[in-house]
């Protein structure tokens, strides 16, 4: 039992701490601005800026363009740019699709992808979800048909964070599909995202910003090289993936959280109702200290996940108890700052009136995804009672 | 006791749905919160034709004479729909006209409200956001004999930029005075804020406004308590708004549920989703029959201080919970702009603050159990 | 649309009223004591003098010993036993097996059991849950073979509340055990309690008090007459009997709680923590305010249900939200209770400090068992989102 | 960091889990909760003889000189097997004087403690039940050069009537002053509640009770810190013990869940059953994460006034949400007095409370975070 980090990792979390204090990530061009608080911000400049640093994939091996540091010096890292408001929406790409090559991929392509990934320099978009492939992540209809020394791709793809930012498209697609069980037909690419045929078509969320996509596949050709390690594997590349991003896509949401119940705090003493300072409310006062507590569950499940994987380790059903239990304290948060700001809670940043940057009602509007992305709720409570707690299926 | 709607109230019922389902569509609903368009004029004067702008003014000054049932069974309906706050905010200003005016104040303008030609909005809110008479801080001040000069701030008024008078209460000498003032006045000005949920709410500076007595609704310095009474109908006409919303909100759910299918079976057989749609329909149902029953009490002459306090907590927070489940089950296609879903969501936002948040409701209720 | 009750109705609860008052149901000897609250209490002497006056079943018809009473009136009457905390727990034998009877007794049936259950003379309980058969309420084994004039029957019931006080047992058993499914091989049978070959063995539940008992048959010899109804619609009569018990088994809960509420808004003002009383902490204020509120939910639901019964239709889904609604909120309550006695609310009635007669223990205690009891909360929410919204089985 | 235990720890549990399991079944912690049986005295002699007694007490006191690392590995399983509250507060006494004792105090009954010859018990609430310290309202009055003569009441004080001493607090002077009082003082009259767990709570009446100054823990008119910084740990202790228990309800759960089968199947292939145990494998693993963190840095001196109070409200509602859940999982049976589940509900009624209900200890948060 022991719940300190070493001299070491401190020793990096004060090289973080001081890097992050000479080059606030504010300073930097945002693409999406997340109203103020950044962390699901994107800023590739601020992006290439941590990856010329080495910190984009600081775990990956040197010779793929990381550092070889320990999964608690990422869950180091992950703590002090959540804690600076760094916008890192962006480095999903590098966590979700890198390890999946460095599993699965040829030599040849994990030289020549994982660097520039690792750099910041070039950005993978994952292109998995369909229109009726949303939890059921098996029943894509996207197919590659073999044609010489290529594939041809017809398809389309939603729900794809960031291709309109992205170079390049990591895809699943059918290349067998009388395959049954349909799993076993499939296999993955990376594709130029600039290949002729690849539509992007931007969706716009209910808070009016665009982070999602549509992506149309119409006869692209690929060449056979671009296929993703062997023919008809990408499921278990995929399910890789969705394990890698049950890991890490959450792993800084305590310490965001607990960046906005501080803005919550500060706001409740700087603002009265009736003469005497909202902070002095009991009501308040325990909505809020629950939102402390439970930040600190969240704070240690994550610390478990980022253990396991330290041990080399691919946490399962922890890592699913970890996200599901940072989204809900997400929305229980925005939730609770609406309460508390009333009808200052819906204003935008840019309205007369606003307050805290129009930040709670941006987290509030986008807290509905937190519990359906990257693997519903259900889908997630689903995986800790069959495979953490051994319930039958049937 | 009769939980069924009386023939007269299903006729309207079903009138309101065809017509709004065919005339409100949720794409213009849409457009008209991204700010793309307004309410179309048109729609507008075949509402009021059908007598809805008018609906509980008495037919000696023009309106149908309805009961407020009536408003109730129909703001169910505007709610299913997400009709914009326009009607909402012109049916309440009429309200608190029809309670609270003279009746040369009544000859004067229920007619032209009932034939939806001018538009009445309650302008209560301030920056602190108190439904007590001590939040009112806009001072009102005697001038001269007949003259009040008026300031203060109102907040949050939602679509007071396209009220031609509004209901405002101040404070003057030993209590509250509500004032019906012209908007065309220079010394109002308003601003447009900007919303989330794109519905059209506005600061309202009042700057030196001039009054006469003549506009003085109800009695001088003892406005409270008649507005109060005002404030009840339209916190139980917002209730009314916010069933008709979580209603559709659960209709859709509903639908999607049997549709899509993962796994390949439909996404409605799984227990989950079963139970969580079984929690909807009963909030959606006590939503509803609390809200009713305020109504029928409001409208046979009860205070319902209690009543009121108890169906705006638990509408606001059955709202709330019917369109966070709405949203767990309809997945990411419910969090895109273009989904109907979001404009339920993010109106559920401001009815669960106006008149009273729950936490506010709460204390009223607390209150009258004798805590 | 109209939410008042007649003045004939009111003049019911008038006559109602002025009857508890002249005789206060506390009066009477308690064979279960329920901690001085009445309502889940048992009293036979006060069930009789209610039978008595006709108000055991006040809406069955008159030859069948009922005053032909709407629903309406036997809500308000229930609402004011509730209101004078009654003991009311015996009654359910009324409710629960007498409209089966009612349903699909024999005439000669009908006349022979339902004016001494009316009367309150006769209580007959139902055996129907068996080890196995739990909510899956067809899954049962106990056997009936005919044997000439008499069926032998041989078995085990469970969870049979009241068996020890019970003059008559109504019991579902298997007289076909071969048909598939298995439920049309189901009949029914009224059992004088004191045949031989019955053994009652209590069940002490977690207060420490008698209320279920298991039933044990062996070869319990019964005469054909005592069938109910015909051979083999024995899941019919029993469908019957749970809709009857989701109806009416709850009817009283917002008006029991209402009365416990007044007891902790009362506890609340007679009690100080650091000089000030309970009443005055505003998280006290919002947690009884709420529970306030939830009353008038479970109330309207409850209404509803009786409004359906009262217009000759059995209520369905409808049924088992006001079932669901008030059993949780009953735990909410207690819940509610237990923080706001603190280390009290452990005491029993019997102990030195106990406050409240170790009531709000004694309900927490028993709370666990609300959402299990006569159809669990899962079963009522399958029932809704099946029956109530037509969602697909499979 | 390292979330598993060491080997040390590890063979500590397991042998803790097998014989508890074997020496303390559910039947025996039901007959002792019925009052039909007391903890077995040989049953004590044993713990006593595997150092559990002592387990934190230092080698020079006899003791096993463990860390509290090792105290809280082994209430996880006192907790998993329900040991009844006598262990528990012999050990929270023991702490107690160790922490604030003077070396001869610790000479003379530490080593008796760690023998199990002896038991000290904290009787620390009064009638007020309140957690700070003008909340103790027990008055010690300096009577002559060297005697106190104390006067109050103690109330839900675990196992009084088993104990030898009480670490008793009282208000003396400015302050707080905490007394070593033998219980075999005639002045002391212990009473048994009767409680619905039937646990060994008792009301203390403290009748001018004379005590020397030498009987002091700590310092005059100054032990509140201290005794703070032992209810700290105290309060963590019980967490464990909490953590323990709620594992168990989930594991009767789920093996409950496995094996009972409605409708042709197992209940644990239903969904709603699969979700309620998922959020219950949460909860616990949080909370044993959670007390075990704060265990760590008490143990590495830190004084964890926030993170006690963060550990004390999760746990508290975690363990009552498992509880809650088990049952509705259980159905039926689990509400009958002979299964092994309402062992562990009302257990938890009495933990939540101890040492402040979650409710303070989100105040003692709300404090610490600045608000």
């Amino acid at each position: 039992m022991d719940f300190g980090f070493t001299p070491e990792e401190e020793k990096f979390r004060e090289e973080v701490r001081e890097w992050l204090e000479k080059e606030p990530p504010g300073k930097f061009k945002m693409e999406l601005e997340d109203e103020g608080y950044g962390c699901w911000g994107v800023s590739r400049e601020f992006t290439r800026h941590l990856g010329a640093k080495g910190w984009l994939a600081p775990d990956w091996p040197v010779e793929y363009g990381g550092q070889g540091r320990t999964s608690m010096e990422k869950l180091i890292l992950v703590m002090e740019l959540a804690k600076h408001r760094a916008p890192t929406f962006l480095h999903f790409a590098a966590e979700l699709v890198g390890p999946t090559i460095m599993l699965y991929g040829t030599e040849e392509q994990k030289r020549d992808f994982l660097p520039k990934m690792a750099s910041g320099k070039t950005i993978i978009c994952e292109c998995m979800s369909e229109p009726d492939a949303g939890s059921d992540a098996a029943a894509i209809n996207t197919q590659a048909m073999e044609d010489g020394d290529y594939y041809i791709i017809n398809g389309q793809k939603t729900w794809t964070s960031l291709a309109h930012l992205a170079d390049w498209c990591w895809v699943t697609v059918l290349t067998d599909p009388s395959a049954t069980p349909r799993y076993k037909g499939i296999s993955s690419f990376i594709i130029d995202a600039k290949t002729p045929g690849i539509t992007i078509r931007p969706i716009i969320n209910m808070a009016g910003e665009q982070s999602f996509n549509e992506v149309f596949f119409d006869n692209v050709r690929v060449p056979k090289s671009n296929l993703l390690g062997k023919i008809n594997n990408g499921w278990y590349q995929l399910l890789a993936a969705l394990d890698s991003e049950r890991c890490w896509s959450r792993a800084g949401m305590a310490w965001y959280c607990g960046e906005i119940l501080k803005d919550l705090i500060t706001y409740t003493k700087e603002t009265k109702n009736g003469g005497d300072s909202l902070n002095h409310n009991p009501l308040i006062r325990q909505k809020l200290a629950q939102l402390a507590i439970d930040i600190e569950a969240c704070r240690i499940l994550q610390y478990r996940v980022a253990w396991i994987h330290s041990r080399n380790t691919l946490p399962n059903y922890e890592a699913s108890m970890a996200k599901v239990y940072a989204d809900e304290l997400s929305q229980r948060l925005a939730m609770a700052g609406m309460e508390i700001l009333g009808f200052y809670g819906q204003l935008k940043r840019d309205s007369k009136w606003s307050v805290l940057k129009g930040m709670i009602g941006h987290m509030y509007v986008n807290s509905y995804g937190k519990t359906i992305a990257a693997g519903a709720s259900e889908i997630q409570r689903n995986i800790i009672a069959q495979r953490g707690l051994k319930l039958p299926r049937s | 006791m009769d939980f069924n709607l009386n023939e007269e109230q299903e006729m309207l019922r079903k009138l309101a749905r065809d017509f709004l389902s065919a005339n409100c569509p949720p794409s213009l609903v849409r457009k008209i919160a991204r700010g793309e368009a307004e309410l179309d004029p048109q729609l507008w004067r075949n509402m009021a034709q059908m007598g809805w702008m008018g609906i509980t003014v008495p037919e000696k000054y023009g309106g149908m004479g309805g009961s407020f049932l009536s408003l109730i069974v129909l703001l169910e309906e505007t709610g299913y729909a997400c009709l914009p706050s326009l009607f909402f905010s012109g049916l309440i200003g009429g309200l608190a006209l029809n309670e609270m005016g003279n009746d040369g104040q009544k000859q004067d303008l229920l007619p032209k409200i009932a034939q939806g030609e001018l538009m009445v909005v309650l302008a209560f809110t301030e920056p602190g956001v108190r439904y007590d008479a001590q939040g009112i801080t806009t001072k009102a001040v005697l001038e001269g004999g007949n003259k009040y000069s008026i300031d203060g701030v109102k907040l949050f008024i939602s679509d007071a930029q396209h009220a031609d008078y509004l209901v405002c209460p101040a404070s003057s000498g030993k209590g509250i005075t509500v004032f019906l003032l012209e908007t065309r006045n220079p010394a109002i000005r308003c601003a447009l804020l900007n919303t989330y949920a794109g519905d059209r709410q506005y600061e309202v500076i009042l700057n030196k406004v001039s009054s006469s007595k003549e506009n003085i609704l109800g009695r001088v310095e003892q406005g409270w308590d008649l507005l109060q009474s005002v404030m009840r109908k339209a916190t139980i006409a917002k209730c009314a708004e916010m069933v008709g919303g979580a209603q559709k909100a659960l209709d859709m759910t509903l639908d999607y549920a049997r549709e899509r299918k993962q796994f390949g079976r439909p996404i409605g057989t799984l227990q989950a989703i079963q139970h969580y749609c079984a929690n909807m329909a009963i909030d959606v149902d006590a939503a509803r029959f609390l809200t009713r029953e305020t109504a029928w009490n409001l409208n046979v002459g009860q205070p319902c201080v209690k009543e009121a306090a108890v169906a705006k907590a638990f509408v606001s927070d059955a709202y709330t919970r019917v369109c966070k489940m709405a949203h767990q089950i309809h997945g990411a296609i419910g969090t895109t702009e273009d989904h109907d879903l979001p404009l339920y969501s993010k109106s559920a936002i401001a009815s669960r603050i106006i008149f009273g948040d729950p936490s506010y409701h709460r204390e009223v209720v607390a209150q009258e159990i004798g805590l």
